[in-house]
């Protein structure tokens, strides 16, 4: 790893004498205390001289602060030091009050957690009920979900994933940490099957198929 | 227990069923609705009785109709589709009928309420995570990572050019009332050209008359001949001065009248 | 959350034991990582379960950060993590943000290119309006025009000039390099629509040195 810094300065020898790892982690410590939100491994870097390898420094971080009142995570592809969860309660004065989210906001966010990418239609067939314009609204205000890429099925409709920031809420390094994830699917519940005699969808690898949702048309 | 379902006149599935007709606006849905119901069969998802759930879920719809409830459209439409799914599970298939058995279909809706009900304990189990700002925090005092924000202008030579033609030809464009510089008035004209009459007695080209630091550039000496040119015109019409041209397009001369200025004398 | 029993617990001692030093300077930690403001030894003791040493608790972390790319300081009667020092110069990050020269700016800028010297109210003349103040501040701020000689001439105007930098960044050797108005226009950035009654050729000539005169002379 710290092979990696050295010969980035080859190529300009002489410019920079790239810091040793002691002082690398001594400024990446100082940028990650700097942040509230996640930092990303990019970002990072582009704060440090010229050679510095902060993911080895992270690496290094990490471990250093394991067990610590403070607590270095990853969140996606970024990185912030966090409050060790189970000392929460010293906190009381910090807390943020959360406004209350609906039972229909709820479910769809963790709808689209493990479904994700996820359309409308298929978040309503799996509910048996229609999403509300409102919450899907206070998802995306809250910056726990957001647009996905199109799915190419006929209508081209817009998916929903989930967000860092949700990521970063709920203490995930990533969607594939979500809890019971693995179960889930071995259960076959994050399938998408098809209502037995409907024709299957030509898109259906692409996600559940369509033809549940009428069901539910009126 | 089977026996209960049969008989919805029992007090306990009556009672049931009345506390979800007064609830039902508590229900997002009819599959929620199932799912409610099923619960009551207390036996894991995968072995509950569909064909008990479909005919508890049409009992509810039927004394929703009986006391007048209006129900939402996809709460009827699932008790249609659920009437088709309890005549298929019940009525041996007609031959040479296609498409799914009732057993198939009943499997697939047992595997929805599945799904659904899987979707909210994993909702649930989201909800118990740590979450920031109630479990674990955020730095308190983020240094403000000071972006001085530096503004490097970009101009390029082109633009300068650019900006410099623009002046430069502003001016041929310009309307010409605006360019006051350049204007030699009339009334100046005029009372250089009286202060200067005294001396004129001879025959003089009208362009000898033109101001100091008028006679160079073109526009400037154009404005300066065209006024000088007008108050001639004026002294010759009040008699004061002569006017002569060789001929046409030549220099204009101009003098003191002579006779009117003897006389003066 | 279900800690939270342990505050009003607090209260009763005896009820639970003092947690361990390690504990404690665990909880410090959190405490000071979270607040937004320096917080006093009371205030620490006052959030912590009773029976602890908020004071020892500080000694351990302040020698555990000793060096680091954070360190514990005191701030008047109290704490708080603060970036070292010597690591400021990370928080610093320089954001050059490309803004184009404005209208009258570059006017300015290219009068005095191919005028200078040039006084205020020559600039003015040309341009037909009057010169801000902030435009010439900007134009001298960016080290583009220099003040020259004063104007032989009644009020001894100050005069202004193109910089060094000027020629560096507009990469001219002198300003005699600019291009004449002949080649502005072969350029096509003069319409050669010339004044009615007067050949093209005229003004064409001009080069910037004669432009000045002819157009300063009084």
């Amino acid at each position: 790893m710290s092979d990696e810094g050295l010969e980035s300065v080859a190529e300009e020898p002489g410019l920079f004498a790239v810091p040793p790892m002691a002082e690398q982690e001594r400024m990446v410590e100082a940028i990650l205390f700097a942040c509230a939100d996640p930092i990303t491994l990019q970002a990072i870097a582009a704060r440090l001289p010229q050679g510095c390898d902060p993911a080895e420094a992270l690496g290094h971080l990490r471990a250093r602060y394991a067990g610590r009142g403070v607590n270095l995570v990853r969140v996606g592809d970024a990185y912030a030091l966090r409050t060790a969860p189970d000392l929460g309660w010293l906190m009381q004065s910090e807390r943020v009050e959360m406004r209350k989210l609906s039972r229909a906001a709820i479910e769809t966010l963790a709808i689209v957690a493990y479904h994700q990418p996820v359309t409308r239609a298929e978040i309503e067939e799996i509910r048996g009920v229609a999403v509300s314009r409102g919450t899907v609204d206070q998802l995306l205000e809250l910056d726990w979900i957001r647009l996905g890429r199109r799915r190419m099925t006929p209508g081209r409709p817009v998916t929903f994933v989930v967000t860092e920031a949700f990521l970063d809420h709920f203490g995930l390094e990533s969607a594939r940490d979500l809890p019971g994830l693995k179960e889930l699917r071995e259960a076959g519940l994050l399938d998408s099957r098809p209502m037995p005699g409907q024709p299957a969808d030509d898109e259906a690898e692409d996600g559940p198929a369509r033809g549940q949702s009428e069901l539910f048309e009126d | 227990m089977q026996d209960d379902w049969d008989k919805p006149e029992t007090v306990t599935a009556r009672r049931e069923a009345e506390a979800l007709i007064v609830d039902v606006a508590g229900f997002e849905g009819p599959l929620d609705l199932l799912l409610t119901l099923s619960r009551a069969q207390k036996v894991d998802l995968r072995r509950i009785s569909v064909l008990h759930l479909a005919e508890q879920y049409l009992g509810f719809v039927e004394q929703a109709r009986a006391l007048r409830i209006e129900l939402a459209a996809d709460y009827l439409v699932m008790a249609a589709w659920l009437a088709y799914l309890k005549s298929r599970l019940l009525l041996p298939p007609e031959p040479g009928e296609d498409g799914p058995t009732g057993e198939e279909l009943a499997a697939h809706l047992a595997w929805q309420l599945e799904r659904l009900q899987a979707m909210r304990e994993a909702a649930a189990r989201l909800m118990g995570r740590d979450q920031k700002g109630r479990d674990f925090f955020v730095r308190g005092a983020p240094t403000v990572l000071a972006v001085s924000r530096k503004t490097q202008y970009e101009a390029s030579l082109l633009d300068l050019m650019r900006a410099y033609a623009r002046l430069r030809t502003r001016d041929e464009f310009r309307p010409y009332a605006f360019d006051r510089s350049d204007i030699y008035p009339y009334e100046a004209a005029l009372e250089r050209l009286t202060q200067l009459l005294p001396g004129a007695q001879d025959w003089t080209a009208l362009q000898r008359y033109l101001p100091e630091g008028w006679r160079g550039k073109p526009a400037r000496q154009r404005s300066a001949i065209a006024s000088t040119f007008a108050a001639t015109l004026e002294l010759a019409k009040q008699g004061r001065i002569e006017l002569r041209q060789s001929e046409t397009f030549a220099p204009l001369h101009l003098r003191r009248r002579m006779d009117r200025g003897s006389a003066d004398e």
